[in-house]
């Protein structure tokens, strides 16, 4: 039997046999993997190890959003990209070493820069959804969206020398606003652009972000939901915090359900949150 | 009481970038507990050299930051009402946006 | 001033900019990254992301052992390979991926097997090793060859859905014989080709191996000596625990110091673990 | 006693896949405490299921098994003599080789 009852093609099983021999995981978390569609938002720092992780493991429909171009003061973290790739976008770069390492799954790529008029229709094509942004108003427009067209969110972030990880939006867990009702003030919402952060951070949670995608999407596991890991680098210490469950006050995913696709097409994330949309220009004042 | 408080996320530049702090603080006079509400107000006349404004907001945390006693969020505990014990961890830590 | 004092390119300042912004790393650390040496044993699972974040941060000279060659079956974890490179060695193909992303650094190619008669040669040129291999054997070797030329050795491990993750020999620390003065019995073990592990927790620990490693190179932060990380894919669980200290009476680095360089090269490590320092061929039986 | 027992690196194989187990264990007749003698005894009889010698050997644990109470080795505190106390937490991992 060369499918073992699961129609997976000899490739498929020789590829992947490393999956297919563990037996919490098994052919029965790899079909699920190789049936799941997953949107990577972001092909920075936390995109980068995550694309290629989500790419190699078999995720059958990949889907990648950026608007930004590569640059060589991204070289430090951003890993799937090459020098060859400098000066194009990151979206092309990404897509290119997905497929490179693994031919056999669908890579799709949204070359574009995510607004609230584009989000529902591209987050409708996927079954999860990775936030790899790098602010705050990409973070409340990604999550609102994930509550309105009910997708879980594996949600990372780094900065400095530390890293956060959460899964939002999971099977009656807590979303974005939930914990976060209030934006935070401008001055702090510090940014890698203006702030620095260790490449390797990023790996780290990137990696992270990709497992629990891969445990939604197989199956297998349990889920960061209702828990946040804290990572400092410098210490080398990992903390998994208990946090709130859902809010019957949110806004977003509440009790009373009042927040509807047209509010959120029209509403303002920048002006929510006092802070742009698009990663502001590196200024280097050292 | 003897608490450990820790500060994440760029908080601790707030206290001259240290960011575990073993300290030790006294119950106000007739006091019989002492609550988070108390031992912000401590922290903020104690331990924040610098822009409270990034650490509170009115008599609470500022939006963003996320407050958790002994690895678990206070909103589970009580918020500004949880009563702590000794020896009890008291994590500070601003959420992240960077990627 | 275009080098701050420390001679650093405008290129070079430009590439590491968000490193140099950091004021606990900032100029200091990357130089002494970019003075630093690294050796990757094993360009496999462990050895794919901690390559591609050593050459991405700026190592100055980066070198892979290894004399495996790409295997379809190695693309669901080996993310620095790509399917071009199947059927050449894997030194050949991480090191082409280590240019791509950083010609800036040096990368050298060790296309050979480890052994005792070349190891103290290979590692005698480095400041750092990082043990990325897949079996008992070699990480024994590994650990007496650091040891007897007092050189840290950043240790991770992954199978299943399990990863572990220390440093060794370092600053007085234990090394791995003080911890596991005896081999285990060959039945417990196994190793990914013949047990399965899921990609990406092999993509965390190599993560964490090369955060360990930078943290080592650039003189920043605490390393992970003395205390190991236990990591669980499955319940999103992550242990660091404390460890035991360098042990007076261990073998290869006690109090009585007859280890001697002859005596490493003539020890036979796969009669010592019972086990084969090659990795087997995959056996299949679902 | 009430004691968290935690199996990992292949060990949680020989005791039924489960990796925690929340146990009571009694102290014997006349005890007055309970070591990690006894307590790997205790384990050997009511949790191992099968293979045992890939659990222990003699009286302590194979080699390649790191035994930890309370997140530190038990080398720290005195190896089969550690004396444990209510609510104590011991993980017995086995080294992991792959990569
Ligand atoms: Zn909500
Ligand atoms: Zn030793």
């Amino acid at each position: 039997d060369t499918g073992f009852g699961h129609g997976l093609s000899p490739d498929t099983i020789y590829r992947y046999s490393r999956h297919l021999l563990l037996p919490s995981f098994g052919v029965q978390g790899q079909s699920n993997l190789l049936k799941s569609s997953i949107l990577v938002v972001g092909a920075g720092g936390l995109g980068s190890p995550a694309l290629l992780y989500l790419a190699a493991c078999g995720v059958g429909r990949l889907g990648i959003v950026d608007h930004d171009v590569v640059e060589l003061n991204n070289m430090h973290r951003q890993v799937i990209h090459t020098e060859a790739f400098i000066g194009q976008p990151k979206v092309k770069s990404a897509a290119a070493a997905c497929r490179s390492i693994n031919s056999s799954i669908l890579v799709v790529e949204h070359q574009e820069a995510l607004r609230t008029y584009n989000a529902l229709e591209i987050f409708s094509q996927y079954d999860i959804i990775v936030d790899a942004t790098d602010n705050a108003p990409s973070r409340y427009m990604i999550s609102d969206c994930c509550v309105l067209l009910r997708k879980p969110l594996v949600s990372g972030a780094a900065l400095g020398l530390e890293g956060q990880l959460t899964v939002y939006n999971y099977k009656g867990g807590p979303c974005y606003r939930c914990l976060f009702p209030t934006p935070p003030p401008t001055t702090a919402c510090q940014r890698c652009a203006d702030s620095g952060v260790l490449g390797v951070v990023p790996g780290i949670i990137g990696c992270l972000q990709a497992l629990e995608a891969i445990k939604i999407a197989s199956a297998v596991g349990e889920p960061l939901s209702g828990r946040m890991l804290l990572f400092d680098a410098l210490s080398a210490r990992i903390r998994i915090v208990k946090i709130r469950g859902r809010s019957l006050q949110c806004e977003v995913c509440g009790e009373n359900l009042v927040f509807t696709q047209k509010q959120f097409k029209d509403f303002d994330y920048e002006n929510f949150t006092q802070s742009p949309l698009a990663t502001a220009p590196l200024k280097l004042n050292l | 009481m003897q608490l450990t408080l820790e500060f994440g996320g760029g908080l601790e530049l707030l206290s001259n970038s240290v960011k575990i702090h073993n300290v030790n603080v006294e119950l106000k006079n007739g006091a019989e507990k002492l609550t988070m509400k108390d031992l912000l107000a401590w922290v903020r006349t104690n331990l924040i050299k610098e822009r409270p404004e990034m650490f509170m907001k009115g008599d609470s945390v500022r939006p963003g930051v996320l407050v958790l006693v002994n690895d678990c969020d206070w909103e589970l505990s009580g918020q500004l009402d949880t009563t702590l014990e000794e020896k009890d961890v008291v994590v500070f830590i601003s959420t992240l946006h960077g990627g």
